[in-house]
């Protein structure tokens, strides 16, 4: 499956990148944006599979479209979440310490 | 009969959760019905226990399918004499916590934890299944654990906290391991049933491996050397009645769980490992011997002789000859009796002088109460081994046992043990003297010995408890017979199973 | 294609996923109702829980399917321990919704709270049974989303960083879940769960090591959710922060569900072999010890609670080291007990802290001598740690612990054995350490108020179900059948 | 309660399950029981005890008579037979010879005389209950040891016997020194016996019983086969009964054991403790035979300390002492006895002496009792010319100095010439051991000879003046006790040759005897004493007596003769030498620091210190090593402690933190997957 071989290293370019980002970003908006990049991968990867075998279900492409949903409805909560964090903390830092009640 | 089975650990268990929970504050309840509750559980536990032990009913039936769990209580040779022990100090520890109750809690609180220690030893010995043996086993802790913990020395809150923390801990870890020996073995065997798990078909590698995890576990509740060290802290710090709990129920707990569980069903595990025990327990007889020959604190060194003795018991556990299990047998109640008495005895001094150090010098005890010397003179004697006294028989014929071991264990390095051990018995005659030469014959300068008084010497339910345990050392001593006798049928079909 | 539909069978699902929908309606219709939502959503809860009930009979065939298609594949079944974990996942639910009950909210934020924790619980219930990659990842995140707007929902400085631990840590731990779930479909290239795919994939070298690294992945990602160390960063955080009855959701309902999907996977890679799962005992072994040595100085109730549940988290997956249907139900047993002793200790908390104010419940040192001030709750509370400790008169914790060591035990894994009797050890250091405080001096609040009714009741029935399951501990552990 | 059918009047058998050997043991533990129940006052203490120790006596008496006629059962059962498995069968049963009946009557015998006269001697002792109990439990020890036919009956008299001396040494606890002699005498006694117990499982569990007739049967057979085993078994015997018999080198706590009140010496010495390693060596006799090491070593050991004991006594100062290192010698005689006899012999010769010394050790320890109340002091100043004014008391101490230095016909020339013969016998015929024991033997003859005399001159010494002073000097009896004899050798007053002071002019009023003229004991008391004197004298006709199995008819009448030629030059040396000394002392020409050393048994006692002091070094290290032990455990939780403050610094509270240790746990357990997969 040579011509497979290119998808699979973007695949795992993707996924490392996304990790980086979200190791390296101390702001939540980017951090975001790195776990989806690695959703991005996920869904790449199924696609990719989807299209090399044969599935009664399309169940590649329809698990992609499953991993695309659910990334939206988790951005809507962090989102939200991210604004709660603003309006309390003044600020979106990701490595500022939380505080103990 | 079958309720016998049931009455015999419920009837204290039941009693004392309802004294702990029903007890609020001060008021809610008085001292006096605290005592009358728990004497009358006691006394019908004890009732039960003797028509348990004439009886021998069996009672076999399911619990907790999920775990294999049966409820399968029953008794044999080896655990009557067990049985009846427990429950009879269980009835002489609750007399005895009504003349001493110490102070940092209720009564009912006090009474409700030694009923329920007492009702776990009960059950440990009453029941057949390795789970539920591990449950009876745990049962005692918590209460134990308030015993020491509140009940304890007033005069170090620190050192109670630590010896009482030790204790528990030590004594989780233990039955922890126990717990995991039980479980592999249960599983190899397919039953958890105590006369089953000999049907195991391990090799021999693989029962080493569990003797050794069942070895140390149930060493730390023996105490075995070198896991001993939480012993004498739980005793010098523990109450008297929790002391003698401790000595004559808590410890021989774990010597009938080596012989339930790793003595009968791991025989090839207990040939390999018999040579290292054995080591550790001559080791712990050498050791708590020389200790007590320095040591201060009076109930400290009758602590150390517990584990002296105890050394014997599992040496002649490990000697694997019928000769040395019935010693230790012998030995495990008669060291129940003694080191209750002599805690009873050394508690009531404790609790007159103040504190319990050796160095200071005090009026010679034979003068100044009688009935306490007696029983002093007594207990000591037994300890060291004195002939017509309980001690005797079984350390002499632990060392027979070990003289000529079974199965192909190394008899040299036996021979050596057992010669360590009769060493053991004259340190044991030389702590004892050393205590009875300070306590008993008194201080140091001479005159006339002063008259005596009769307020500092042993009344009411403290001289029962005494002479009643004093009564039991002389009659085991001189009557041997009627406990080997008791033991000897089990134990014949516990070495035909082991030389299978 | 047409699909068979067994409601009956759905309804523990159906039951919150469509009153979830259902609050939203009503509030719409008739807004600032307040604490009817929280009944309401109890109500349902308990409705599912009923509607869960007769597949916990052993007469119930086993595993029960549903949504199947031609031929035979079923993308919905649960056997008896998918029942229990179902019937645990509502019933705490409905708990948690009725300790909400009394706490007084802003209207408005009532229903939405109510709302998502059904919407979490249906998800919990969903995921034991999907078995096919799009509803199992669906369900998860159905479960997980929620609870980090739960957390964040009570808008203090606390509450929104711990949402923030955990929104943060769960996103990343879903995208790693999504792509051990892709790597998964590589490897046997179908979306289903199913044992032959996985045989047939771990006869090939190359899609067996994808496999494996798809389980890895996968295990990974679900132990966020367990809270194994090291990916329990955020456990403390949230816990501390959020309400206490949304921690008892933390700690029960999301346990829940993460164990379901742990042990979905489970099922298919049994053929694997341990090599996989190794992972999972070294998982265990770290959570179990860390969790408890921070217990052991942990001042603080909520974060107490926290260490502990990672550390019994540990005790749950312990039995899964080894591979065997005894190992899922030992498991399954385990969180049960577990849930249910975590739970009556949070109720417990619950009603000190709304008698006594919330200040008077979070310090570990105002419990002193609660025994003498309120013994019902001391009591109980004693009993749910003894249960934990699993030591006697709890009987069910001992039990438990039985059950989680026994398959460890069984195939010889010393190491793991003893790592696991020492950290019993310390467990019972660290729960003793609050009994001591339980039984120790006292000390009175300023304003001690009678505890609400609800919470009473939930506090009795706590105790009660500790002590019948005590006696009689087959009653609860039946539910993950034998 | 019996049938005649049971009790046949002949030969006095009795076919019932409780025997006289039974009642011998049962009679005399009735006595601390009864006491220690029943009763607070001394006068009824001293009913019960001389009634029951009597019955005790008359039971060994007739079962002395049963033994004669026939009628007696040879090994009756006692507390049962324990049941210990295949591997050994325990019957714990009695034996009933001729030899154990005759010891057994002498204990009986000897301590009935004690009982009586404890009374008289601790009259107004608070703790005379408690002494009597002790001496019954101790005559039941020993009588036990006698009777028994089993070796852990043996054991069991043994250690109880042990127990007993202490109870009765430290009988006067308030003294230091009696506490220390009675702490001495039981720890060495136990220090020894610790080989005992090795030595009896080895002859037990390789005779497959502990029933001393299967030891026997087993071993005379194995003897060839297992002879290493069997001489290992022995020599272990043979320091127990070193330690308890007081030999070397566990001789020196018999000294000390003077401490304890005169009436206990007299049982210790006569009858029961030191006698004991005699009996047990008697009952396995046939085995020494069997292992020549063995012998070697008896003898040794027995010679050494006979000899060594018989200068030490004619050096001591104290005459109780004296006496206590001359029975040191003469049961070095009786062990001698058992070392020489031949095979197919039995050990007739050491209980012969053991029997005749029991009597006049008795009687010397009793009447020295009686006479140190007299004088209130058993110094040789206070005893010098004791006898002047008990001409009583002076017919009974000269029978029993006769008898122990073996004058014929008295009891101890019999026995003693015996033994001699018989050395002589087998040294002729070449046989190492008895050629040691005969050196020895004629050493002893002489030295006996000579401590016997020189006690004889001092207390018949005639000067009134000097034990004025020494009164003066030293006020009562406790006081004498605790001064050390050394002190008192080397600070007394001086005095010249007529016992005037040097150093002070004042008239010497002689001491008024009438207050000690009516200090004699009483009747009962006298009675034991006369009839221990008479048996002194004509116990010598039991070897007649087919009781006895002994070769009296061939006396060698040359060794006799050489003997009493020697003994006579012996004494009349030591005649002269106390010639124009102060309390007619023959001992006194020695240089001071000799006697000095002397006193001090030659200062074993400090090798006995250091060796204690060592084992409470080791013991204190090993107390110290545990601390370590348990401070390692104890530190066990601040060293999670430690851990858990690294895991907290950890725990920073930033969200960041807990990304990195989700990925770094994802890498791990990737890492695991792979290696593991």
């Amino acid at each position: 499956m040579i011509h497979s071989a290119l998808p699979m290293i973007v695949v795992g370019l993707l996924f490392g990148i996304g990790l980086y980002g979200v190791l390296a970003r101390r702001n939540a908006v980017l951090v975001l944006i790195g776990v989806e990049l690695m959703l991005a991968a996920a869904g790449l990867l199924f696609v990719t599979v989807g299209s090399l075998t044969s599935d009664a279900m399309r169940a590649g492409q329809v698990m992609t479209i499953f991993v695309i949903t659910i990334a939206a409805a988790e951005i809507a909560v962090a989102l939200g979440v991210i604004l709660a964090v603003f309006r309390a903390r003044g600020n979106i830092d990701m490595a500022q310490a939380g505080e103990r009640e | 009969m079958v309720a016998a089975l049931f009455a015999a650990p419920l009837a204290p268990v039941v009693a004392g959760l309802a004294l702990v929970v029903g007890d609020r504050s001060i008021r809610s309840v008085s001292r006096h019905t605290a005592y009358i509750v728990s004497l009358v559980a006691m006394l019908a536990s004890l009732l039960a226990s003797i028509v348990v032990a004439y009886d021998r009913p069996v009672l076999d039936r399911q619990w907790v399918p999920e775990v294999g769990m049966r409820l399968h209580l029953a008794v044999d040779g080896i655990s009557v004499p067990l049985l009846l022990m427990t429950a009879a100090v269980g009835v002489l520890v609750v007399l005895h916590a009504r003349h001493e109750q110490p102070a940092g809690g209720t009564p009912a609180t006090f009474f409700g934890c030694l009923l329920l220690v007492i009702g776990g030893g009960i059950a440990t010995f009453l029941v057949q299944d390795a789970i539920s043996f591990f449950l009876a086993f745990e049962v005692v802790l918590v209460p134990m654990w308030v015993l020491i913990n509140r009940f304890g020395d007033r005069r170090d809150p620190r050192e109670r906290a630590r010896a009482a923390g030790t204790f528990v801990l030590y004594t989780v870890l233990g039955s922890t391991l126990m717990l995991v020996g039980i479980l592999t073995m249960s599983f190899a065997a397919g039953t958890t049933d105590l006369a089953g798990l000999a049907a195991n078909p391990m090799s021999p590698g693989k029962q080493t491996a569990v003797a050794a995890l069942l070895l140390i576990g149930l060493g730390i509740k023996v105490p075995m050397w070198p896991l001993h060290s939480w012993l004498p802290r739980a005793h010098t710090v523990a109450p008297t009645a929790g002391s003698i709990l401790l000595a004559a129920v808590l410890l021989k707990m774990g010597t009938y769980g080596v012989v339930r569980l790793v003595v009968a069903p791991l025989p090839d595990g207990v040939e390999r490992l018999a040579p290292y025990v054995g080591t550790c327990a001559v080791i712990g007889i050498i050791w708590g011997g020389l200790v007590c020959l320095v040591e201060r604190s009076l109930k400290r060194l009758v602590a150390w002789s517990s584990v002296a003795h105890m050394g014997f018991v599992l040496l002649g556990l490990m000697s694997g000859t019928t000769i040395g299990l019935q010693a230790a047998l012998f030995a495990n109640i008669a060291h129940g009796v003694i080191s209750a008495l002599l805690f009873a005895v050394v508690g009531g001094l404790k609790h007159r002088w103040g504190d319990d150090d050796l160095d200071t010098a005090r009026r010679s005890l034979r003068d100044v109460s009688p009935r306490l010397s007696l029983a002093l003179v007594i207990g000591f004697a037994a300890s060291m081994g004195l002939p017509g006294l309980a001690g005797f028989w079984g350390e002499v014929l632990a060392i027979f046992g070990a003289w000529t071991p079974g199965g192909d264990r190394p008899t040299g390095w036996f021979r050596v043990l057992a010669m360590f051990a009769s060493l053991g018995a004259v340190l044991a005659a030389g702590y004892a003297l050393r205590v009875l030469r300070i306590v008993w014959h008194g201080p140091a300068e001479g005159g006339l010995p002063p008259e005596p008084e009769p307020a500092g010497d042993a009344r009411g339910n403290e001289w029962l408890v005494t002479s009643v345990l004093s009564a039991a050392t002389i009659v085991l001593g001189v009557i041997p017979l009627i406990l080997l006798q008791t033991t000897s049928g089990a134990v014949d079909q516990l070495m035909a199973v082991i030389g299978r | 294609m047409k699909l068979t539909y067994d409601w009956l069978l759905l309804a523990p699902v159906l039951f919150p996923a469509i009153g979830s929908v259902l609050l939203l309606v009503i509030d719409a219709v008739a807004p600032r109702l307040g604490r009817v939502h929280w009944a309401i959503a109890a109500v349902l809860l308990l409705a599912g829980a009923a509607a869960a009930v007769p597949g916990t009979l052993p007469s119930a065939d086993n595993p029960r399917r549903t949504l199947c298609l031609p031929p035979n594949t079923c993308l919905y079944a649960v056997d008896h321990v998918g029942v229990g974990l179902q019937l645990t996942a509502l019933v705490s639910g409905a708990v948690v919704a009725l300790l909400a009950l009394p706490i007084r909210v802003p209207a408005e934020r009532a229903a939405v709270q109510a709302t998502l924790v059904l919407a979490a619980t249906a998800g919990a219930t969903g995921v034991v049974a999907a078995r096919d990659l799009g509803s199992w990842l669906v369900m998860l995140e159905l479960a997980t989303l929620p609870a980090i707007a739960l957390v964040a929902l009570r808008a203090r400085r606390a509450a929104v960083d711990g949402a923030l631990a955990l929104l943060t840590t769960s996103l990343v731990s879903f995208a790693i879940t999504a792509m051990g779930a892709a790597l998964w479909f590589a490897a046997t290239g179908s979306a289903l769960f199913s044992g032959d795919a996985v045989l047939h994939a771990s006869n090939d070298p190359d899609s067996r090591r994808i496999l494996v690294l798809a389980v890895v992945f996968i295990v990974a990602g679900l132990a966020f959710k367990i809270s194994l160390v090291p990916f329990h960063a955020w456990t403390p955080e949230a816990f501390g922060g959020a309400s206490v009855p949304i921690g008892a959701f933390l700690a029960v309902t999301s346990k829940v569900a993460a164990l379901a999907a742990l042990l979905v996977i489970f099922r298919g890679v049994t053929v694997l072999g341990t090599s996989a799962l190794a992972a999972i005992g070294v998982l265990s072994a770290l959570s179990m010890t860390l969790g408890n040595l921070m217990a052991l100085r942990e001042k603080k109730t909520l974060r107490f609670l926290a260490w502990s549940t990672v550390s019994q988290a540990g005790w749950v997956v312990l039995p899964l080291a080894t591979v065997s249907s005894r190992a899922v139900r030992s498991a399954a047993a385990y969180l049960i007990v577990y849930a249910v002793a975590t739970l009556v200790a949070f109720i417990v908390v619950t009603a000190l802290a709304h008698a006594d104010g919330r200040e008077h419940a979070t310090r570990l040192s105002s419990y002193g001598g609660l025994l003498q001030r309120r013994p019902l709750l001391a009591v109980t509370l004693a009993l749910a740690l003894l249960t934990l400790m699993g030591l006697p008169p709890a009987v069910i914790g001992l039990v438990a612990k039985v059950a989680a060591i026994g398959p460890v035990a069984g195939s010889r894994l010393w190491v793991l054995a003893i790592i696991a009797a020492i950290n019993a050890m310390l467990g019972v250091a660290v729960y003793l350490r609050w009994l001591r405080i339980l039984f120790g001096a006292r000390k009175d609040p300023d304003n001690p108020e009678a505890l609400h009714p609800v919470h009473q009741t939930l506090v009795i029935v706590g105790a009660l179900a500790l002590v019948v399951t005590s006696i009689a501990p087959h009653s609860l552990l039946q539910l993950v059948g034998r | 309660m019996l049938t005649d059918g049971r009790f046949d009047t002949s030969t006095l058998a009795l076919d019932f399950p409780l025997q006289p050997s039974h009642l011998a043991v049962v009679l005399q533990v009735a006595i601390p029981v009864l006491i220690l129940l029943v009763t607070r006052r001394s006068s009824h203490a001293f009913a019960i005890a001389g009634l029951f120790s009597f019955l005790g006596l008359a039971a060994a008496v007739a079962l002395l008579v049963q033994q004669t006629r026939g009628g007696a059962v040879i090994s009756p059962d006692s507390i049962g037979e324990l049941p210990l498995g295949p591997g050994i069968d325990v019957p714990l049963h009695l034996q009933v010879d001729r030899l154990s009946v005759l010891v057994a009557v002498a204990v009986g015998l000897v301590s009935w005389a004690v009982q009586l006269f404890t009374r008289w001697y601790l009259y107004s002792d608070p703790r005379y209950r408690q002494f009597a109990s002790a001496v019954g439990l101790f005559t039941a020890a020993m009588e036990l040891v006698v009777l028994s036919g089993d070796v852990l009956l043996i054991l069991v008299g043994w250690e109880l016997m042990g127990w007993c001396s202490y109870l009765l040494i430290g009988h006067e606890s308030e003294r230091p020194k009696a506490r220390r002699a009675a702490y001495k005498a039981f720890i060495v006694t136990r220090i020894a016996d610790a080989p005992l117990v090795i030595g009896l499982a080895i002859l037990s569990l390789g005779a497959h019983s502990t029933g001393i007739d299967a030891i026997l049967r087993h071993w005379s057979a194995a003897a060839d086969a297992h002879g290493t085993a069997l001489t290992a078994a022995l020599l272990c015997l043979i320091c127990a009964v070193a330690g308890k018999s007081a030999q070397v080198p566990f001789q020196d706590w018999l000294p000390d054991a003077m401490e304890g009140p005169t009436p206990a010496s007299a049982l210790i010495h006569a009858a029961t403790m030191v006698a004991a390693g005699t009996v047990v060596l008697g009952k396995l006799v046939t085995l020494l035979e069997l292992s020549d090491t063995a012998r070697v070593v008896l003898a040794l050991v027995a010679s050494i300390s006979m000899v060594g004991a018989g200068v030490l006594a004619f050096l001591q100062h104290d005459l109780k002492r004296l006496l206590a290192w001359s029975t040191v010698s003469q049961v070095g005689l009786m062990l001698l006895g058992l070392a020489v006899v031949s095979a197919d012999q039995t050990a007739d010769l050491g209980i012969a002496h053991l029997l005749s010394h029991a009597m006049f050790k008795a009687l010397l320890f009793l009447m020295i009792g009686w006479l140190s109340v007299v004088v209130s002091g058993t110094t040789v100043e206070r005893l010098s010319g004791a006898l002047s004014k008990h001409p009583e008391a002076r017919r009974m101490v000269g029978i029993g100095l006769l008898a122990l230095a073996g004058v014929p016909p008295l009891v101890g020339f019999v026995s003693k010439d015996l033994i001699v013969d018989e050395a002589a016998r087998r040294g002729i015929d070449g046989d190492f051991t008895a050629r040691i024991a005969f050196a020895a033997l004629i050493c002893v003859v002489l030295l006996t000879a000579a401590y016997t005399m020189r006690m004889w001159l001092i207390l018949i010494h005639r000067t009134g003046s000097q034990r004025v002073q020494v009164r003066e000097w030293v006020e009562d009896s406790y006081d004498v006790q605790d001064v050390g004899i050394v002190e008192m050798l080397t600070d007394l007053p001086q005095v010249d040759i007529h016992g005037r002071p040097t150093d002070r002019t004042a008239p010497i009023e002689l001491p008024d005897d009438l207050e000690l003229a009516d200090q004699q004991p009483g009747g009962g008391a006298r009675f034991g004493l006369q009839l221990l004197a008479l048996l002194s004298v004509v116990g010598g006709l039991l070897v007649l007596s087919p009781m006895l199995d002994v070769d009296w008819k061939h006396p060698n009448v040359w060794l006799i003769g050489a003997s009493l030629l020697l003994m006579g030059a012996v004494g009349l040396l030591v005649r002269l030498m106390s010639v124009g000394t102060v309390y007619g002392d023959a001992a006194a020409r020695v240089p001071l620091f000799v006697r000095a050393s002397a006193s001090r048994g030659f200062a074993v006692d400090s090798l006995y210190v250091a060796f204690g002091r060592s084992i409470v070094a080791l013991a204190q290290a090993v107390s110290r090593l545990d601390d370590v032990l348990d401070r390692g455990v104890q530190r066990l939780p601040a060293l999670s402690a430690t851990v858990v403050r690294r895991a907290d610094r950890l725990h920073t509270h930033r969200p960041t933190s807990g990304l990195v240790a989700v990925s770094v746990g994802l890498v791990a357990v990737g890492l695991m997957g792979v290696i593991l997969w």
